[in-house]
Parts: structure tokens; C-alpha cells; sequence
């Protein structure tokens, strides 16, 4: 436990080195910085590697007069599987993210000291979070979090949006803090101590009632975090605020805590009742569709990446729903096969996500716009982040060689197991035809955004003179899409990494994972392997075919239509049309037509229908109450009296003595 | 001994101030303001003295307000040392003898055990503060002082009436003990008469609760937060306001003593219910920092009368949660008091670009939200959970989930307002921040001490606040 | 002797309704005045043992109440050139029905009250009568000082129950009260005076520039 | 599965890789037979690809090396995706539980790579074809997978090979699921002309490239590029011939053939079944209006829904 904590203290001291050599040497505080954290997240990783690899799960107790109770951190299989995406991820995003501060700060705009620092603090709270084990502790990192993040989404303070996004994420993660708040208040009503081992044992003797109010509180402050459909209102605008390397972490890892934390108080409550499986199940499913729905609807590339966040959030809250379905049907191969897809999933989106992230920040410093209209032809002068990108994009569809397909293939069988039983957990089964349409409008979104953003020719000035990237930054970039693709190949290790957890979620002891995945895992990567070997061999017998024929470069075909403009090209709106088309109102997509011009923009049916009409009737009725402030001492004197009269009222006819 | 050096030097100080020239004046304040602190650590090391046959003495409930309003005032005193010299009205003979007086009369309320000597403790806190307020000599500062003074005495002759009536309530002669002595009188508490104790709840609660600022009898709070200099604000929404606590705590005291927790929990916890609604309505939409500051002062006040009529572990978070929002309030005021200093207006959509002016000031503003609205790091936070986790214990699920719903809408009207003013663009470029670095100093260390509260509470402190609350008739977490 | 006493109070009451009746300032002032002397010789007309404290504590009241303070008022208001009250907002007619009514519940709400009665009946519902009035004339009038006389009346009124209890509040604590009273009225008068100079004329309506 | 076993198999892929071309040609041969018309040889197909792996490529000055990449994946995952499918009726090559994912998965890669690929040359009438193929796939797949999910349930088992191997047999018409098993034949065959484009969605005779869908995509591809593409086409075709016998084998009830040579005559049977079926309906019912083929897809997921909970109940 300390080398984990000797990891999160080197993490800081990347901070606050990079804090302190700020000013002219500021090249050498970014060497420090990259240096102190990479080793930094190695150290820690090593922790929760040991205890993965040797299924010892470690603890420390800090005592000391403390409020609420000495802190207890710990390190479980589940915390484990987390701290291990945490810190691969969080590494990459640094090393991309002080490239591409270095650039801002070439041009003097910004002290990136300031952004570094609060990246180093994001980092080692989120770590500490997943490790905390007494509620102050978990509170307070949570918060920490929350607070450093904010600090980062405001980064370029100097636009309102960016302000107003930064304010919509602050008030959504206090309020789901203050749901985690009620909802230990309530739990420790019960229990004897503020430590989790304490709410674990409390955990049977609360009444029907807390239990509900738990599991519901839980869902809704986790469920702000992790960002399903009705609570996911605030993750477009602050990932399209935040600096791309904080987008790529904030999405990769910050809304995974919000998933840590269900399975969390899935594993101290000992299993759901069934009613929540089946409410996990549907927000899953209702925020796949939706979520992949409205990123097809998205012109920002990043607001449709962040859409594709609470997509991913649906699939894997599919898998966990399943899972608990599984517990409270005392039906285990469900369970492992639901909690399996579930945690897979979580750590799969965490490198594609973040993959793309990177991706689009790279397009972005090229570029210097994330509207998609104005991009095109970006693969032809960016082709190593045309590379990562278009890996991260077939790995976020689900498609055989790469590792989003194995989680999804995880949770199809969760869903087609859970069909088989004879109870009405059958139901499940009509999970398998939504995730089939999620997965069927991500291949067309992800197409829709590959090639419209990096194939075809520039659309803008913009885009026609972007250049690539240094080379620090798509590294990074490339080496996330190298896990992707190995944990696509050889998908026992990535089922190897979640089985102590799943084990542990499904409460089953140490029996082995249900026999048709290890099975299936070894064909899973025979099938992959084949793909890529029948292609190599084809494009190698096309070469060898083709060398005989000259191959002749001429405009394109286009029926013979011998002046096409970039403009006459395909954009993303016109892409998605058709399918938004299909969905009507649902998809959320706003015309403004006048008379000279025709503009389309996506609204959020959340955000703009119901948070903010809610916020102005509550603005309202508080202005209403203005009246009672006038300024006349008499009214304010007659308020004490009336109080007085009140009181005494209460006195006379109050309860008898 | 010490129990009447705590009083009797501040107010010789008050004294002898008015006459010295200001540089002297500054360091008499100073001087005065750290031999109290450290009169108040000896307290802690050797507690339990006794002073004017029973009339003072040191009890861990006065002693944690009083910690509270010696702390304060040293910071306080810190930061009027710079702002005496270069205030808008630079403070005059008058400011450091106010603010002598003050501490003179907060010392005599948290120390005293007789409940006329505390009325004459507050009624003087209220006189001394009333020339501060008017230290702008505008006519707003002027009907603010005005309203203050008049609200402030209607409420102080309630009380006075309230402590008649205690007076009624005990039985004379050897059965009642000393008169209106507050150890007699929770030893012999059954011996009061119920009906005439009641009436003395009524009037007290009115008293003190216009003097703590609770909704109905708040209007005073925003007109007076609004005009008065930031760290007068500070000074008395930190320690005046726990002082008001305080009387009203030791009246609870003996009536809970006295079997009357069935009468007297409903009106605390409808008066803290009422005090938080009024102050959410008035934080949304809120135009002026001060005046928002002196809501969220309603709203705080509201959340400790809650914990003392909730009961349980509500009583430990009530006297923790006085602690934490005496410092946390004096902070954010004195951070709002270097902005005002600069831009000169308090209205909030006129103040932009903070963190390009006034740097280290716009970060105290920010620490400010989040630590005045209980947010986990800082110390506010653990309070508000004790409280919010009493209501939860003692079976009120739904104040719990009313009070967690009113607190998320004031956040959200607190950080609209001074985010937006720390993270806006400046009107116009500024190319140094125009930051007085001695007046940065009181805030930050205040900020620490909150978030430290947080993170450690030290053992004495713990034992304190846990007799405090079996005194108040609730238990130690 | 109790007549004396009793005497005493049905004055105190009458000044309690000059105090509503006159539209004129200094009446108002003189009335107060004249209620102060009275307080001042209450204490001795009640407690037969007329100890040192009890003169002390009587002659101090007096020279507070009917002297200083009143002569101070009338420094506060001396260059205000209007002398007369601005129209209540209840109207004078309606101010004494609502002191008579006052007086109605005081006495139906003394007799309720289980108080061990020193000296005579009478002292409790003339004690709430003040108190009642006190708070009338601070709500309904607009002008600063007579907002003042408002507050000096309900404070007469609280002392007056006070002498119920004056054997058990211990004689130290009378002077106390007294002394906060006479500070609290003191900066109320410097107010007023500001507020004269400020404003042109010292009606107290028109304090509404602060608000939300 | 036993070496005799995986010797049918291979052989039925091979039989596969030969015969699929004829489809195609049945259909266009049966839809001109039935419009009185002479109409191309069966075999015609066979000759275009032949021409065109002779032809030199044509390739675009704005496309990049995803471009030529395409094909070649288009045709690789088509082939491993008949690798999935139980060809002889038993066994498929590579058999795990859950390969119907697997299967739909590969041939989502292809199209990825075809619609980018189309992406790449810039051209607007790409563009639409590309835009129009996602969507209908889109919509075309939870019927799929619904379909899949009911076979799975009447066989106890995700992989394709029980469902529509041996399992499905025993269990099929002898356990009640008999006209679960017909509406999800009927629903499959549907989604299988939108899948391989072929009448009621899309028309691979058009000229006019603004009706086209799967073709409008091709548009720039030429010599050996095109005639991998169209051989996949092919392929395609054949898998859901085959698909689609096996679930009419299994919906009659009878058990499955002993020996491997009847597996094999019945592959080829289906084949052509499948072409002279596509050439009736082409000749029979026109093309779908755009804004229609939504219901037409969502109808045919409806049926396979159907027989899901007819299963299910």
C-alpha cells in the first residue's frame, strides 16, 4: 500500500515540480513534470498489478483524530481493474497534454504551470478515490476531484460558453456529491463507523425503505458522474470546453468513477434487488440509443465524442444490469457474463475513448476549429493521427480485431444467457436487439465522423494548411491504439484482468469463468487473427497484380462531372440526415430556415427541455418571494411581531405540557 | 482570574485607544487581539475556572464560541490594520474602540453563566458594532445602521423579558438556587415552573433569534452586511451571530434539562426549515456579493437551530457547524472586502476579471464557495453531514432530503455569482493585479484553518464540542 | 400605601396614551418624561424595606429616564424644522382604540397568569399595557424620534414586570439593564440627529432605499 | 469437431468460394424469363470478374491508401464470416458460443471500410451511397440479431452452428417452434435483400446513380478493386442462401443429411433457390420509395420480434 501511496506522491510532486520550474525554464518543467508522473503512475500501477496478479488485496489504516473515524484506504480486485485504466490512461493524456500546452504557451497566451498542476491533482484524486475506503476519505477525494476537474474545464476561462459549461458540470457533480451525501447520511444512520467494512455490515440491517433510498440516492449521484440519458446533460458542454488532453481523461476516467462507484455499493450491499437490475438495464439501454442518437446529430466533434461517452456509459450500464440481474436471480453465469461485459467495457471505452479524444485534440491544434463542416482532407497531411484515429474508431463500433467488440460480445451473451432462464429475467433478451441498433448507428456515426473530418478534400482554408502534429503528442496517441488492438487480439487478457473482480461482483468464490468465454476468448482472437492475415495476404496478391497494370491517377468519377467543389461534398449533417430523419423529434436536431439561408444545430433534449426551463421556473418563484425585502422598517418590524404572535400561538395551543 | 483579564483588557483597551494616536492605535489592537487568544489557549490547557461567584465561568460550549470569536478577531484585527490606513473613510478614532468594545462584550456573553449578564453582553455587542456599521457616513450606511438599531433593540427587549420570565420560572427561596444562574438552574430543572419556562422560550428565541438573523426577523441582516466595511460583515456574521447562538443554546440547555425537548424541537426545527427556504429564495438571482453573503449568513443560522432542534448527533453538528461558519463567513468577507477595496462597488455583474486583477483574491473567492457551501475538503462539510446524518437518524428522511434539495439550489446561486466575476474577462486589460498583499494574508490563514478543520480535529476540541452537545441535549457522533 | 402604587400606575398608564394621542413631537417627549419620574418612584412605593440599593436604583431611573434622556431627544430633533408628526399610518383615532384594546387583553391575559403577585395586581397588566403600546407606536409612527419613544416605552414596560422579580435580580444587574438602555437610547439620538441632518425632514418612511 | 467432419466443412467453403457467382446470374436470368426477355447468361458474372482482374486500376487523385485497403477487407471478412456459418448444415469451420456477434461484427468491419473507402473519393454521389448503405444497415441488424436470438433460444445455444446446425433440427419442428422457425426464414430472407442491396431496397441495374445505394458506393473503384468488391457481393449472397436453408431445413423438421455429399448438393441447391427467389421478387415488386424502406426493414425485424416471443412465451 505505501508504494501505491509513494505513487500518488510522486504523481503531485510532477505537479508541484512543474508548479515551481515555471517562467523561462518552463521546457525543463515540462521534462519534470512527463518524468516525475509517468514514473509516478508506474509505481502506483505496480501496486494494483501485484494485487490483481496475486489476488492479495491490500489495506492501510491511518489513525489520528480525525472527523468521522481514523481513514482506512484499500486496494480490492475492483479497485485494482480501475487503478490500472486510471493510470495508463491518465500517463497518456499528460504526455499528449504538455505537448499541446507547450504550443499554447509558444504563444504566450497562457502559464500552463497552473493547468499541470490541477491535472497532477485530478489525477492522484481519482486514484484516491477508487482507494478510499471510509466515507470522509471517498467524500473528500470525490470532491477533489470534482473542484480540480472544474479548474481544468475552465481553462480558457476567457468565453462565456466555456464559463457556462463550466458552471452546468459544477453544479451537476455538487449535487450528485450531495446525493452521495444523503445517501451515507442515510446508510450511517445504521451502521457503527463512517468505514465502508462498517456499512458492509450494516448493509442487511437497513430497513426496506433506506435500501430503497440507497440504491436510488446511489444511482443518482453516481449516475451525474458516469452520465446516463437523463443525468448526462452537462458532459457535452464541458468536454467541448476542456482543453482536448482533460476531455480524453475526463472521459476516459472521470466518468468511470461514477461506474466504480455503483458496483462499489453493489458489492457492499451484497447484490440489488431485482427492480434495480431491471432500472439499470433500461437507463442502459435508453442511454445507448439516445446517446449514439444525438452524437449523430452533433456538428462538434467533440460534443459527439462526448455524446459517444454516454453511449459507451448505456452499453456498459447493460452489462452491469444484466449482472445484477444475474445476483437477484441467483443465476451466476448471468451474473459473471453481465459484470464481465460491464467492467470489460468500462476499461475498453477508457483507451478508445481517450484514443479519440487525443485524436481530435491533435485535429484541433492543427486546425484551430472543431466544427466538422470546416474540416476534410485531413488524413492525406495528418496520417499517423489519421492512424490512431481510425483505430480508435473501429475499435468504438465493435468490430472484430479490435477490443470494443470483445466487451460488446460479453454482454450479448449476458443478455442471451439471461433469455434462456425460465423466469421473467427472459425479458432481457430484447436488450440484445438495442444494443444491436447502438452498435449498428455508432458504425454509422463513426463513419459519418472518420470521413468527414479526415478523408475527402479540405473543406476550409483551416483544414487545406493543418500540419502534423509534433511528434510527442500522437505517441501517446498511438501507443492507446496499440492496446486496443492487442486487447482485441488476444481477449484472455482482458478477461483474464476483470475475472477476480467479476468472481467477486457475482459473489461465486474462486470458481472459474462460465467454460463457453474462455473458449470463446481463444477463437475471439483466431477470428481477429484471420482477418488481419487474409488481408495482408489479399492487399499483398492485389499488389503483386496490380504491379503488371499502371495504375492511372485521375479526378474523381463523380459522373463525369468534371468542377466538383469541396463544398459539394458530403457533410456531416447531410451524413446523418436519413437516420435522424427516421427518428423525428427525438433526434433533437433544430432547423432555422430564412428565407436566404438554411441552418441546422443539435439541442439537447435534457439540458435545453428540462434543466434549464426547470432553473428559470425556480428563478421565477424566487423573485416572486423579492417582495418581502422592500426596505420599509415598519413591514420588518410587523415580521417579528408576527413571528412573536406565531410563537405564541404555538405556546397556547401547542402540544400540553 | 483569567476569566476577568478576557473581559477586562479589551475593554481598558477600548478605552485608551480612543485617546492614542492611529499608529499606536493599530498596535494596541493587535497587541490585545493575541494576549486574548492566548489567554483563551490557557483556557484550554486548565479548564473550568469560575469567576464572580459562578457568574463567569468556563463551560466547553462558551469555550468553543469564544475560541471561535478570539481566533476571528486576531484575523480580523490583522486585516483592519492595513484597512485602517488605506479604507475608503479611513478608519478613525472611533473604529479600533468599536472594535475593542466588541470583543470586550462577545467575551462577556461566551463566558457568562448568569442569563441577565449575558443579555447585557449582547445588547453591548449590538452597541458597540452599531458606529462600525456606520463607518461610510453615506445615507445608506446611515438607514442601514438605522434599521439595525432599531430591529436590534425591539429584539434585545424580547429577550430581557425572556430572562424576566426565567426568572419567574425558578422557584425563590433555597428549592430555585441562585437566580438565573445558568449552573443552579439545569441542576434544579424540574423544579421550574413548565408553563412560565415556555413563555421565557418564546420570547428568548424571538430575542436571540433576531439577533442570530433566523428568517422571519432576518431583514436587517442584508441592509446591514450590505453597507457595513467587509470586515465589520465578517466580524459579525462570525462572531456576533455565534454569540446570539450561544444565549439561545443556553436557554435550550435548561429547558431541554427540564423535559421540555417535546416543545421547543418543533419550533427550532421550523424556524432553521423557514430560515433556509427565505435564504435560497433571496440567494438566486441575488445582485449584490454582500447582500448574497449576509443570505447565506440566514441560511447557515437556519442550519444550526436545525441541529440543535433535530437532537442526536444534530446538536454535535450544530456547535461544530458554528465553529466552521464563523471561520469560513470571516474569510469569504474579508476576500470580498480586497475586492471591494479595488473595484470599489459591490454589485456583482459590475466586478469582473478577478483572476487577472486580483489574483490570490479571486482564488480565496473560489476556496470561499466551496467552503462556505459545505463542500467535502473543508470543514463545513463534515458538520453538515453530522447534521444532515441527524436528521436521517432521528427518523426526519424528508427534512433530510428538503434541506440537501435547498442546499444545492443556493450552490448553484452562489457559484453563478462569483464565478462568474473571478473567471470573466476584465473590463479592460490590467497588466499587474492591483493586490494589497497585507490584506491577503488574514483570508488565506482563515482558509487553512477551515480546511484543516476538515482534515484534523484534535482531541480537546472533540471532547469540547462532545459535552457541548450532551449539554444541548443531543450525543457525540 | 399601596394606593400610592396603584396611583402611580394608572399614570403611567394615562402617559402611555398621551404618548398615542399627541401628533406633536416634544408632547410626545414631555409625556415619556413625566412616565420616567414615575418609574423612578415605583420601586419604592411597592417594596416597603426601602433599602440603599432600592434608593439608588429609584433616584438613577428618574435621572435617566425623565432627565437626560429626554433632554437629549430634544438636542437630536432641535434643527428639525417640522415639530409635528407625520399622519401615522393607522391614524391617531385608530392608534388609541388600538391602546384601549391593548389594554382590554392585558388585563384578560394578567388574570390568567399563575404569578405569584408582590405587590399589587395591578403591576402585571399595566407592565403589559406599556409593553403593547411600546410596540404600537414603534410600528405605526413614521418619524425617527418618536420610534425612540416607542422603544423607551416597551423598555419601561419590560423594567415594570421586572419589579415583580426586583428581590431575586440582584441589584447590580438593574444597573446594568438601565445603563444599556441609556447607551442604546444615546446612539439611537446620535442617529436620529444624523438622519436629521441627512434627510430634510426626520419621517423615518422615507428610509426605503435599501431593498432587494 | 472430428477431421471427417472439418473435411465437408472446408469442402462446402470451397463449393462456397466456386459456386456463389452463379446467384447473381440465376437472378437476372430468372427476372428476364419471367419479363419475356433473352437476358445474360448465368455465368456473366463469372465474366466480369474475369475481365476485370485483367483491367488496370483507375484510382482517384484525392484518395488515400484506405481506398485500395478496402476491397481487400471487404473481401477478407467476408470469407472469414463464411468461416462462422454452419455451410454443410452441421458444422461451421470455427464454432464458438456467440459467434452470431462475431458474424455480424466482421461484416460491420467490411462495410466500415467500404462506406470510408466511398468517404475517400470526395465525391457527393459517394457520399449519398455511403450515408444510405450506414443507415439501412443500421436498421437492418437488430432484426438480424433478433432473428439470430430466436434460433438461439429454440437451440439453447448462441452459436450459429447449433442454431443452425444439428441442434435446431432435433429441436425445430418436433418442439413447437415450427412457425417461430418460418417467420424468422421469412423475416432473415427480407433483411437478406437489404443486406446484399438487392430489389425492394436497392436496385443493382439502375444507371441512375441519385436511386442507387450499395453501387452509388463503388462508383470509383475499378479493375481488380471492382471485381473484389462484386465477388464479396456474391459471397454475401451466398452466406444468407445458406443461412436461410439451414433454417428451412431445420423449420420441415426433417433431421439433417448423414453423409456430407447431400450437404453439399443442398448448399448449391440454395444457391440457386435464393437466385431464382431475388429474381422473382425483383420481377414482381418495384423499388421502395426512400422514406419507406425504414418500415420495410422495421417489418421484417417485426417478424423475427414475433417469433421471439412466440419462443420466449
Amino acid at each position: 500500500m505505501n508504494v501505491f501511496l509513494a505513487g500518488l506522491g510522486l504523481i503531485l510532486a510532477a505537479g508541484i515540480g512543474a508548479a515551481l520550474v515555471r517562467g523561462t525554464r518552463a521546457r525543463a518543467g515540462d521534462a519534470v513534470y512527463q518524468i516525475l508522473l509517468i514514473i509516478g503512475c508506474i509505481t502506483a500501477g505496480a501496486a494494483a498489478g501485484r494485487v490483481l496478479a496475486l489476488g492479495a488485496p491490500l489495506s492501510l489504516t491511518i489513525h489520528g483524530a480525525m472527523p468521522g473515524g481514523d481513514w482506512v484506504l484499500g486496494i480490492d480486485s475492483l479497485s485494482a481493474v480501475f487503478l490500472l485504466a486510471i493510470l495508463g490512461v491518465g500517463a497518456a493524456c499528460a504526455v499528449f497534454g504538455t505537448h499541446d500546452l507547450a504550443a499554447e504557451r509558444a504563444r504566450g497566451r497562457r502559464a500552463t504551470w497552473f493547468t499541470q498542476l490541477s491535472f497532477a491533482t485530478l489525477l492522484a484524486a481519482i486514484a484516491l478515490v477508487v482507494a478510499a475506503r471510509t466515507v470522509v476519505v471517498f467524500l473528500g477525494a470525490w470532491e477533489v476531484m470534482a473542484i480540480s476537474s472544474y479548474v481544468l474545464i475552465v481553462a480558457h476561462h476567457e468565453e462565456e460558453n466555456v464559463r457556462r459549461s463550466g458552471l452546468i458540470y459544477l453544479v451537476a457533480t455538487h449535487t450528485a456529491t450531495l446525493a452521495l451525501f444523503a445517501m451515507f447520511a442515510t446508510w450511517d444512520a445504521a451502521a457503527s463507523s463512517w468505514s465502508f467494512d462498517a456499512l458492509a455490515a450494516a448493509a442487511p440491517s437497513l430497513g426496506p425503505g433506506a435500501t430503497i433510498a440507497v440504491l436510488l440516492l446511489a444511482l443518482v449521484g453516481f449516475g451525474f458522474k458516469a452520465g446516463f440519458v437523463p443525468l448526462h446533460f452537462w458532459l457535452p458542454p464541458a468536454h467541448a470546453a476542456a482543453p482536448s488532453h482533460v476531455s480524453a481523461l475526463m472521459s476516459g476516467i472521470v466518468i468511470k468513477t461514477g461506474i466504480y462507484g455503483l458496483l462499489r455499493v453493489l458489492l457492499l450491499l451484497g447484490g440489488a434487488p431485482a427492480w434495480w437490475g431491471w432500472l439499470v438495464l433500461g437507463l442502459g439501454v435508453s442511454s445507448g440509443v439516445l446517446g449514439v442518437l444525438w452524437a449523430l446529430a452533433q456538428h462538434d466533434i467533440k460534443r459527439l465524442l462526448a455524446y459517444h461517452s454516454v453511449e459507451n456509459i448505456g452499453i456498459i450500464l447493460m452489462g452491469i444490469g444484466v449482472g445484477a440481474l444475474g445476483v437477484s436471480y441467483h443465476a451466476p453465469v448471468i451474473a459473471m457474463l453481465g459484470f464481465a461485459g460491464g467492467l470489460l467495457h468500462t476499461v475498453n471505452h477508457a483507451l478508445f475513448k481517450s484514443l479519440l479524444f487525443l485524436g481530435s485534440g491533435a485535429v484541433y491544434r492543427a486546425t484551430g476549429t472543431r466544427n466538422m463542416e470546416e474540416l476534410g482532407g485531413l488524413a492525406r497531411r495528418m496520417p499517423l493521427t489519421w492512424l490512431g484515429f481510425v483505430i480508435g474508431a473501429a475499435a468504438i463500433i465493435g468490430v472484430p480485431p479490435f477490443n470494443g467488440f470483445v466487451s460488446e460480445w460479453l454482454v450479448y451473451q449476458g443478455l442471451f444467457s439471461a433469455g434462456q432462464t425460465s423466469e421473467v429475467s427472459r425479458l432481457a433478451i430484447l436488450g440484445i436487439p438495442a444494443l444491436a441498433l447502438i452498435s449498428g448507428l455508432a458504425l454509422a456515426c463513426f463513419t459519418k465522423v472518420a470521413g468527414v473530418v479526415f478523408l475527402g478534400t479540405a473543406r476550409t482554408a483551416h483544414a487545406s494548411d493543418a500540419i502534423e502534429i509534433p511528434r510527442g503528442n500522437y505517441l501517446p496517441a498511438l501507443a492507446l491504439a496499440a492496446a486496443c488492438v492487442t486487447l482485441g487480439a488476444m481477449p484472455a487478457l482482458g478477461i483474464g484482468l476483470v475475472s477476480a473482480t467479476v468472481r467477486e461482483l457475482a459473489g461465486v468464490g474462486n470458481v472459474g469463468l462460465p467454460a463457453p468465454v474462455i473458449s470463446g476468448a481463444s477463437m475471439i482472437s483466431l477470428v481477429a487473427l484471420s482477418t488481419l492475415a487474409l488481408s495482408t495476404l489479399l492487399w499483398l496478391t492485389r499488389r503483386a497484380l496490380g504491379r503488371r497494370w499502371t495504375a492511372r491517377r485521375e479526378p474523381t468519377w463523380a459522373c463525369a462531372y468534371d468542377a466538383p467543389t469541396p463544398r459539394m461534398q458530403y457533410t456531416s449533417s447531410s451524413f446523418a440526415a436519413p437516420l435522424l430523419s427516421i427518428f423525428g423529434p427525438l433526434s433533437g436536431v433544430r432547423v432555422e430556415r430564412s428565407t436566404t439561408a438554411m441552418r441546422t444545430h443539435a439541442s439537447d433534449a435534457v439540458l435545453d427541455g428540462v434543466a434549464l426551463p426547470l432553473w428559470r421556473r425556480v428563478h421565477r418563484a424566487a423573485l416572486r418571494l423579492r417582495g418581502l425585502q422592500q426596505g420599509r422598517l415598519h413591514l420588518y418590524l410587523l415580521y417579528v411581531m408576527a413571528a412573536l404572535l406565531v410563537l405564541l400561538g404555538y405556546l397556547a395551543f401547542g402540544s400540553r405540557p | 482570574m483569567v476569566l476577568l483579564a478576557l473581559i477586562a483588557i479589551p475593554a481598558l483597551g477600548a478605552a485608551v485607544a480612543y485617546v492614542l494616536s492611529a499608529p499606536r492605535r493599530s498596535t494596541l489592537l493587535i497587541v490585545i487581539a493575541a494576549v486574548h487568544v492566548a489567554l483563551v489557549a490557557r483556557l484550554w490547557i486548565v479548564p473550568g475556572e469560575q469567576a464572580l461567584t459562578g457568574w463567569l465561568a468556563d463551560d466547553p460550549l462558551g469555550r468553543v464560541i469564544l475560541t471561535l470569536v478570539s481566533v476571528l478577531f486576531l484575523a480580523v484585527a490583522q486585516y483592519a490594520i492595513e484597512y485602517v490606513r488605506v479604507g475608503d473613510p479611513p478608519g478613525g478614532r472611533a473604529f479600533v474602540t468599536c472594535m475593542l468594545g466588541f470583543l470586550a462584550a462577545a467575551t462577556l456573553v461566551a463566558l457568562s453563566h448568569h442569563f441577565a449578564l449575558l443579555w447585557i453582553g449582547l445588547e453591548s455587542t449590538t452597541l458597540a458594532v452599531a458606529p462600525l456599521i456606520y463607518q461610510r457616513h453615506d445615507r445608506r450606511s446611515l438607514e442601514a445602521v438605522w434599521k439595525y438599531l432599531v430591529l436590534s433593540s425591539v429584539a434585545i427587549a424580547f429577550a430581557l423579558l425572556g430572562v424576566f420570565l426565567l426568572a419567574t420560572a425558578q422557584p425563590s427561596g433555597s428549592t430555585g438556587g441562585r437566580p438565573l444562574v445558568i449552573d443552579d438552574m439545569t441542576l434544579r430543572a424540574t423544579a421550574l415552573d413548565p408553563a412560565w419556562l415556555r413563555a421565557a422560550f418564546v420570547f428568548t428565541l424571538i430575542g436571540f433569534g433576531t439577533k442570530m438573523g433566523l428568517a422571519p426577523m432576518h431583514s436587517w441582516k442584508p441592509d446591514t452586511y450590505g453597507e457595513a466595511p467587509c470586515l465589520v460583515g465578517g466580524l459579525m456574521s462570525g462572531a456576533l451571530t455565534s454569540c446570539a447562538f450561544l444565549g439561545l443554546a443556553r436557554v435550550a440547555s435548561i429547558c431541554f434539562a427540564a423535559g421540555q425537548a417535546d416543545f421547543i424541537r418543533p419550533a427550532l426545527i421550523g424556524f432553521g426549515i423557514f430560515s433556509l427556504v427565505i435564504a435560497t429564495a433571496f440567494i438566486i438571482g441575488q445582485g449584490d456579493i454582500k447582500r448574497l453573503l449576509a443570505y447565506s449568513s440566514v441560511e447557515h443560522m437556519g442550519l444550526l437551530v436545525l441541529g440543535l432542534g433535530l437532537g442526536g448527533t444534530g446538536a454535535y453538528g450544530a456547535v461544530l457547524h458554528a465553529l466552521n461558519n464563523g471561520l469560513a463567513k470571516a474569510m469569504i468577507f474579508l476576500a470580498v472586502g480586497n475586492v471591494v477595496l479595488v473595484t470599489g462597488t459591490s454589485a456583482s455583474d459590475e466586478i469582473r476579471g478577478l483572476l487577472r486583477r486580483m489574483p490570490a483574491s479571486g482564488i480565496l473567492l473560489v476556496v470561499g464557495l466551496f467552503a462556505v457551501t459545505g463542500s467535502p475538503p473543508f470543514g463545513m462539510f463534515i458538520s453538515e453531514f453530522t447534521i444532515i446524518g441527524a436528521a436521517i437518524g432521528e427518523h426526519h428522511p424528508w427534512i433530510a432530503a428538503a434541506v440537501v434539495g435547498l442546499l444545492a439550489i443556493i450552490f448553484v446561486g452562489i457559484a453563478q455569482m462569483i464565478l462568474e466575476m473571478v473567471y470573466a474577462p476584465p473590463v479592460q486589460e490590467v497588466e499587474r493585479s492591483e493586490e494589497r498583499g497585507r490584506l491577503v494574508i488574514a483570508p488565506a490563514a482563515l482558509a487553512v484553518v477551515v480546511l484543516l478543520l476538515g482534515i484534523y480535529l484534535p482531541r480537546p476540541l472533540t471532547d469540547a464540542l462532545s459535552s457541548a452537545a450532551i449539554e444541548l441535549g443531543g450525543r457525540a457522533p | 400605601m399601596t394606593s400610592f402604587a396603584e396611583l402611580a400606575l394608572f399614570l403611567v398608564v394615562l402617559s402611555d396614551f398621551a404618548v398615542l394621542a399627541t401628533s406633536r413631537l416634544s408632547a410626545c417627549i414631555r409625556a415619556i418624561a413625566f412616565q420616567g419620574i414615575l418609574l423612578g418612584a415605583l420601586p419604592l412605593l411597592i417594596h416597603l424595606d426601602i433599602s440603599g440599593h432600592l434608593v439608588v436604583l429609584a433616584v438613577g431611573t428618574a435621572v435617566i429616564k425623565a432627565g437626560v434622556l429626554p433632554w437629549f431627544l430634544r438636542w437630536a430633533i432641535r434643527e428639525a424644522a417640522v415639530r409635528r408628526e407625520v399622519e401615522p399610518l393607522i391614524g391617531y383615532m385608530a392608534s388609541v382604540i388600538l391602546g384601549a384594546a391593548a389594554l382590554a387583553i392585558a388585563f384578560a391575559v394578567a388574570n390568567a397568569l399563575p404569578l405569584r403577585m408582590v405587590g399589587t395586581d395591578l403591576l402585571v397588566p399595566v407592565a403589559l399595557v406599556t409593553v403593547m403600546i411600546g410596540l404600537v407606536v414603534l410600528i405605526t409612527r413614521s418619524k425617527a424620534v418618536t420610534q425612540v419613544v416607542g422603544y423607551l416605552m416597551l423598555e419601561n414596560g419590560i423594567f415594570l414586570f421586572g419589579l415583580t422579580q426586583s428581590e431575586r435580580v440582584p441589584f447590580l444587574v438593574e444597573i446594568g439593564v438601565l445603563l444599556d438602555v441609556f447607551v442604546g437610547v444615546f446612539i439611537m439620538g446620535i442617529v436620529v440627529f444624523h438622519i436629521n441632518r441627512e434627510f430634510d425632514s426626520i419621517s423615518a418612511a422615507r428610509l426605503t432605499e435599501l431593498h432587494d | 469437431m472430428t477431421d471427417s467432419q472439418s473435411g465437408v466443412s472446408f469442402t462446402a467453403l470451397a463449393v462456397l468460394l466456386i459456386a456463389a457467382p452463379i446467384i447473381p446470374g440465376v437472378a437476372s436470368r430468372t427476372k428476364a424469363i419471367l419479363t419475356g426477355r433473352q437476358g445474360s447468361p448465368v455465368w456473366q458474372l463469372y465474366a466480369d470478374l474475369w475481365k476485370l482482374a485483367q483491367r488496370g486500376t483507375v484510382l482517384s487523385t484525392r484518395t488515400t491508401w484506405i481506398f485500395q485497403l478496402a476491397p481487400v477487407v471487404l473481401l477478407a471478412t467476408t470469407i472469414v464470416a463464411a468461416a462462422l456459418v454452419p455451410l454443410d448444415g452441421r458444422v461451421s469451420i470455427v464454432r464458438f458460443a456467440g459467434d452470431a456477434v462475431a458474424f455480424a461484427g466482421v461484416l460491420g468491419l467490411g462495410r466500415f471500410a467500404l462506406s470510408l473507402a466511398a468517404l475517400d473519393t470526395g465525391s457527393s454521389l459517394e457520399g449519398m451511397g455511403a450515408s444510405r448503405e450506414v443507415t439501412f444497415a443500421s436498421l437492418a441488424e437488430p432484426g438480424l440479431f433478433v432473428a439470430f436470438a430466436t434460433l438461439g433460444v429454440i437451440a439453447h445455444d448462441f452459436s450459429l452452428s447449433a442454431m443452425l446446425g444439428d441442434a435446431a433440427g432435433r429441436v425445430g419442428a418436433s418442439g413447437g417452434a415450427g412457425p417461430s422457425l418460418v417467420m424468422v426464414a421469412l423475416s432473415v430472407f427480407a433483411l437478406s435483400l437489404a443486406e446484399c442491396s438487392r430489389v425492394p431496397v436497392d436496385d443493382p441495374s439502375t444507371h441512375l446513380e441519385l436511386t442507387m445505394v450499395h453501387e452509388v458506393m463503388v462508383l470509383d473503384h475499378s479493375g481488380p478493386d471492382l471485381a473484389m468488391i462484386l465477388y464479396a457481393g456474391a459471397l454475401k449472397l451466398g452466406l444468407f442462401s445458406a443461412i436461410l436453408m439451414n433454417v428451412l431445413v431445420a423449420a420441415s423438421g426433417q433431421g439433417k443429411w448423414s453423409f456430407g455429399g447431400a450437404a453439399i448438393a443442398a448448399l448449391v441447391a440454395s444457391f440457386v433457390g435464393m437466385g431464382v427467389s431475388i429474381g422473382v421478387v425483383e420481377s414482381i415488386v418495384a423499388r421502395l420509395r426512400q422514406p419507406k424502406v425504414p418500415l420495410y426493414l422495421a417489418g421484417g425485424s417485426a417478424l423475427a420480434l414475433f417469433g421471439l416471443i412466440l419462443v420466449l412465451r
